[in-house]
């Protein structure tokens, strides 16, 4: 973990909404598929806290990318920042996503929901390297959506890719669940391992769903963040243990996640406010 | 400029200061609550620069806290409603004490309990561990029903808790003031009339905020504590209030963000300050505020600091 | 979208709320103090498009105010040490009513004294004047020594003054309630019980903000109001509070720069708003608050808004 | 006055920490020599507050611009500003220069501190229009600070112009004060009207030393201001009244000022905490 003053590169509008920026740094880092940094426009005097943003691509040692929909505060100073601006960056942060845990089936289903992409591009690259037959369920409430988070990346990636729009403006009509339950029924063969980022329903559901058909599930979950890197305890999510109430019911996404096996994770308390 | 420069200033003879008979290389501390059990900063910052830092509040036993979403942001400030979380006074004394030792920095225990009997039993395992210069009584969490409210905003129970904790004690004693009162003049007089040896302040104000959307409270536990630099108006009139009602020396607390926002609490009447909130958006914040009262130093020819503690002009 | 675009909501009847027996056609007023006496706002905004509004401090006498400098920024708000300035009661009846008649909007009469016979004194005068549809007592300002701080943090004292002023009033009556106090429920209570018919909420913290170059105060009168966004988090939690502790309608105050945040305290518990500090930095935001409140009606499907006023979800 | 989101033309940097903000604004405005205008970066969450600018020059009644020094919060997020960026403007405010003051003895002095100089460059070039004889003091720290303060627009309008700067650095050393003193003793003739803009030291005293020679004065005060069009009563300062705590001991600079009056103003009140 390093704090730093890094570089704007690049911070481009995808789509309507939705950007990505480029930053470089003047140390080396080493970014894991699914870790992610906190930043901040480094001359905004509000808001005060810094955003936690997933690793979208690493390029060399010095420059990473993250994909961001301008949602609030945070996300409008970003938005502003121009080539050359200055971003405070806490990185890399998190546990990452356990690429070998596909090893033993060889088969794996990555399910983006949304901005969730951001989390899982990595992953989705390193899997298919590790020669994993790996399916990506790309979902997203509508055409415009899912360019801006990043669908021409994933399907340069060259592998399946079954895509849902919400409205139906592009691909499957519905929720990527729908045909992520139908995979697990029809798809015979060993279980592929399921990796999912997405919002809090849509990763609860899929939690659901790879319970019923004893796939093992992984989630990157998001909750509201102070610091990042474990001190502010603000950031947890309840988790299951033996007592109700004991002291180990939750843990910090920030730190002890943001990857959790899904089963381990309470799903009737959600972690965020909207 | 000497001092101007991180490191240059290990030893800025200038900053040091005096609590209850414990000397602090400067006047600037990490925030209980706000600074982990220390070694978290460890990776970012050299833990020895710094004056000392208050734990995360220490209950006898450790405590779950209270179910997310625990934080919200607000203009300015943070609300939280952690609910205590944290390892216990014993897993503390065991598990981090002794990494802790290695460091030449202050470790303040920050203590908490839901009654008098909590609190005496906590301070009891810490009197055990070794390299704690001094209890930090938290007598003012908004967060949770039991005790904290009460204690911290009733004169009498609070100077009653604090000639318990007095007696039970072989730490200098530290009693952290609530803002959340009509007249913290009159906390401040009973809590050191019952013994307390310094007094820090301010905790946080209880606050709340709404998602319109959903018409839900942000935050699951409701209300919580507010913090941040939007505070810092309130905590520093409550310093100098405080600092002109009693004797002992006072930790200025509440939004501090640099060495400006430190000095506006010293001479208002703090002998030191803590820093919260600000650790979270600039973890090396602390730091950089003890290189900036090195700078202030050199700039108005300042021999020591402590000629500046509540040095306001009227 | 109906009501998106200004203006095009002048008839809102969604909007319309109640107070004290007098209908407001929106939740949506100037705060005292920082809406003048109305007329100031004319070039800017169609005050014919707001619920009302609450005039400066007005006291029995016309008052000098303190000695600059009045004001600092800090962040998200900004401390006020104005001494409560004003034209006097009587000035305002016989100079400033006659114009405001030719607006249909909402006018409160702010009313302030140094003792109960001001308080009384200037009702009196205000009674002969036409258009002011209710009082508000400001018994909390904490810029002037005498009598504001200590009515406005002692429930006997508040209720004392309550009563006499119902008895003098001729017009429904506000009580403005201080946030400087350690429970706000119990000064509502018996600021009720004395016969307020409606309370509004709240009225600045008392603050501080030193210059450390010149180690002096930045307010010649060294404490000061804070007010703006960074007090939001308290003021909602108050309102929240105060509404299950007394039946009476409440006006929620403190930080309000958008529908949104009027949204926060409507839903936990506020039949109307007033927006203070805002008014300085965005002078047409109360009129954009009350189109936001029209569209938010749209997006949500809401028939009235009075369906939102202390609907929080738990 | 109008409320209005004014575009950027320009932002340059004419010195280090000195700027020249151009603005078009989409209604025609019309401000007088020594108004000013309430100033916000649109997009900044931080300072709340508008700062007040004088009409340094304007151009066309659709453009002005305005000089600036980057002090502390406001300024630095207008610093920030690029051409086409958008500034909340509430304009033109107070009252102005009187140019006719002068017209009986014909002669002016104009005296301008330090970044005081951006509310009397409109007020020379209208005297000379005016065929007004007219002398400008110009005050600087430092060559740095008067080149900033927009000393080669004053050279430009040709009139006759003494330069002090506290270090030397350029024209006499000293304060602005010491010209200004020495030509009301030694000149001759009908006593120039002085308008002074600065400092409120340097008004201060040049208060007291046009009160010696009985020579008319205005200045152009400044005072923190809340809303700059005369409702939070934030701005005061004090001036002279029969009863020392009558109701009208206070004046409010933004609508009642910015220009006084030098002999109606309490110098030993001071309106700035600094
Ligand atoms: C581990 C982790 C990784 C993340 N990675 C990314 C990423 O790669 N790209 C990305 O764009 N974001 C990511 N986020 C979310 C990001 O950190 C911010 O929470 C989000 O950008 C909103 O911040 P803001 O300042 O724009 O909005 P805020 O100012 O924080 O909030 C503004 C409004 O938006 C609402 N809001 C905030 N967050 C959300 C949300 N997620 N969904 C709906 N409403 C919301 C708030 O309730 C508020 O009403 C990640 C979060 C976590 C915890
Ligand atoms: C009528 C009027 C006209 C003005 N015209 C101009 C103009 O044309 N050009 C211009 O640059 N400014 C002008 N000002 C001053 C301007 O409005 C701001 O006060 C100034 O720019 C500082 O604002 P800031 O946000 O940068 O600093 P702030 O954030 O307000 O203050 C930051 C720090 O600087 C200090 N500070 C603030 N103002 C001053 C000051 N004047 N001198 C020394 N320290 C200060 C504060 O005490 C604080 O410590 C004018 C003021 C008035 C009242
Ligand atoms: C997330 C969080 C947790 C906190 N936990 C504690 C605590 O355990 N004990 C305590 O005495 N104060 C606690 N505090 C209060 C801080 O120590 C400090 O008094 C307060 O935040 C004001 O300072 P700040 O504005 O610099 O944050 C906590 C504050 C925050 C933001
Ligand atoms: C400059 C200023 C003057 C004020 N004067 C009065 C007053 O005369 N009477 C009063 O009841 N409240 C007064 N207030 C308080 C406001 O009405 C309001 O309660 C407070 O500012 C909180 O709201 P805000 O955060 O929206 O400003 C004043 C506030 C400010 C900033
Ligand atoms: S964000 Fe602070 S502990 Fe996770
Ligand atoms: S700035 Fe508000 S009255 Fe002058």
């Amino acid at each position: 973990m390093i704090e730093t003053l890094a570089t704007v590169e690049s911070n481009d509008e995808i789509a309507t909404g939705y950007r990505r920026l480029t930053l470089s740094f003047d140390q080396e880092i080493e970014a894991r598929p699914g870790q992610f940094a906190m930043l901040k426009a480094h001359d905004a005097f509000e808001p005060l806290l810094r955003r936690a943003f997933a690793f979208y691509r690493t390029h060399g040692p010095r420059q990473s990318s993250f994909l961001y929909q301008v949602l609030g505060r945070g996300t409008e100073a970003l938005s502003r920042l121009g080539r050359g601006g200055r971003v405070e960056a806490l990185l890399p942060l998190g546990n990452s996503w356990p690429v070998d845990a596909s090893a033993p089936t060889g088969r794996a289903l990555v399910v983006s929901g949304g901005i969730g992409s951001a989390s899982v591009l990595m992953l989705c690259d390193r899997l298919a390297r590790a020669g994993v037959d790996t399916h990506i369920l790309f979902g997203a409430s509508s055409a415009r959506v899912a360019h801006g988070c990043g669908l021409e990346d994933f399907r340069a990636l060259g592998l399946p890719l079954t895509i849902t729009t919400d409205d139906g403006s592009l691909g499957e009509r519905g929720f990527v669940t729908a045909p992520l339950e139908r995979m697990l029924r029809t798809r015979g063969g060993p279980r592929p391992v399921v990796y999912a980022c997405g919002p809090w329903v849509m990763m609860s559901r899929v939690s659901e769903i790879t319970a019923g058909f004893e796939a093992r599930c992984l989630v990157s979950l998001e909750a509201p963040m102070g610091c990042g890197f474990g001190v502010c305890v603000g950031c947890v999510v309840a988790v299951k243990t033996r007592e109700p109430l004991g002291y180990n019911s939750y843990k910090r996404v920030c730190i002890d996640g943001s990857i959790f096996p899904a089963e381990a994770v309470r799903w009737d308390v959600t972690a965020m406010s909207h | 400029m000497t001092g101007a420069t991180p490191g240059s200033n290990n030893h800025d003879e200038r900053l040091a200061v005096e609590i209850a008979g414990i000397r602090f290389k400067n006047p600037v501390m990490g925030a209980s609550g706000t600074f982990g059990y220390g070694l978290e900063f460890a990776p970012l910052i050299d833990l020895n620069r710094l004056g000392g830092f208050s734990t995360k509040g220490l209950s006898a036993r450790p405590l779950p806290g209270n179910p997310p979403p625990r934080i919200v942001e607000t203009h300015g400030g943070m609300l939280n409603a952690i609910g205590l979380q944290n390892i216990g006074a014993r897993a503390f004394v065991q598990e981090r004490l002794p990494s802790l030792r290695g460091y030449d920095t202050r470790v303040i225990a920050n203590v908490f309990g839901y009654s008098d009997e909590d609190y005496i039993e906590a301070i009891n395992i810490l009197n055990d561990g070794e390299g704690i210069s001094a209890y930090e009584l938290n007598i003012s969490c908004p967060n949770v029903k039991e005790g904290g409210i009460v204690i911290g905003s009733s004169p009498s129970a609070a100077a009653r808790l604090t000639e318990k904790a007095r007696l039970a004690s072989s730490r200098p004693l530290i009693v952290k003031l609530s803002p959340n009162v009509t007249d913290i003049t009159a906390m401040a007089r009973a809590i050191v009339a019952a013994g307390a040896d310094a007094l820090s302040l301010i905790n946080t104000l209880v606050g709340m905020s709404v998602d319109v959307n959903t018409r839900r409270p942000r935050l699951n536990y409701v209300t919580g504590g507010l913090s941040g630099p939007a505070i810092r108006p309130i905590a520093v009139r409550m310093v100098y209030e405080v600092a002109r009602a009693v004797a002992v020396p006072l930790i200025g607390i509440g939004g501090i963000a640099s060495a400006t926002d430190a000095l506006e609490f010293i001479i208002a009447g703090a002998t030191a300050v803590q820093i919260g909130t600000a650790n979270y958006y600039d973890p090396r914040v602390t730091e950089k505020a003890v290189d900036g009262l090195s700078e202030y130093c050199d700039h108005n020819r300042i021999e020591s600091i402590r000629s500046l503690i509540g040095s306001l002009a009227r």
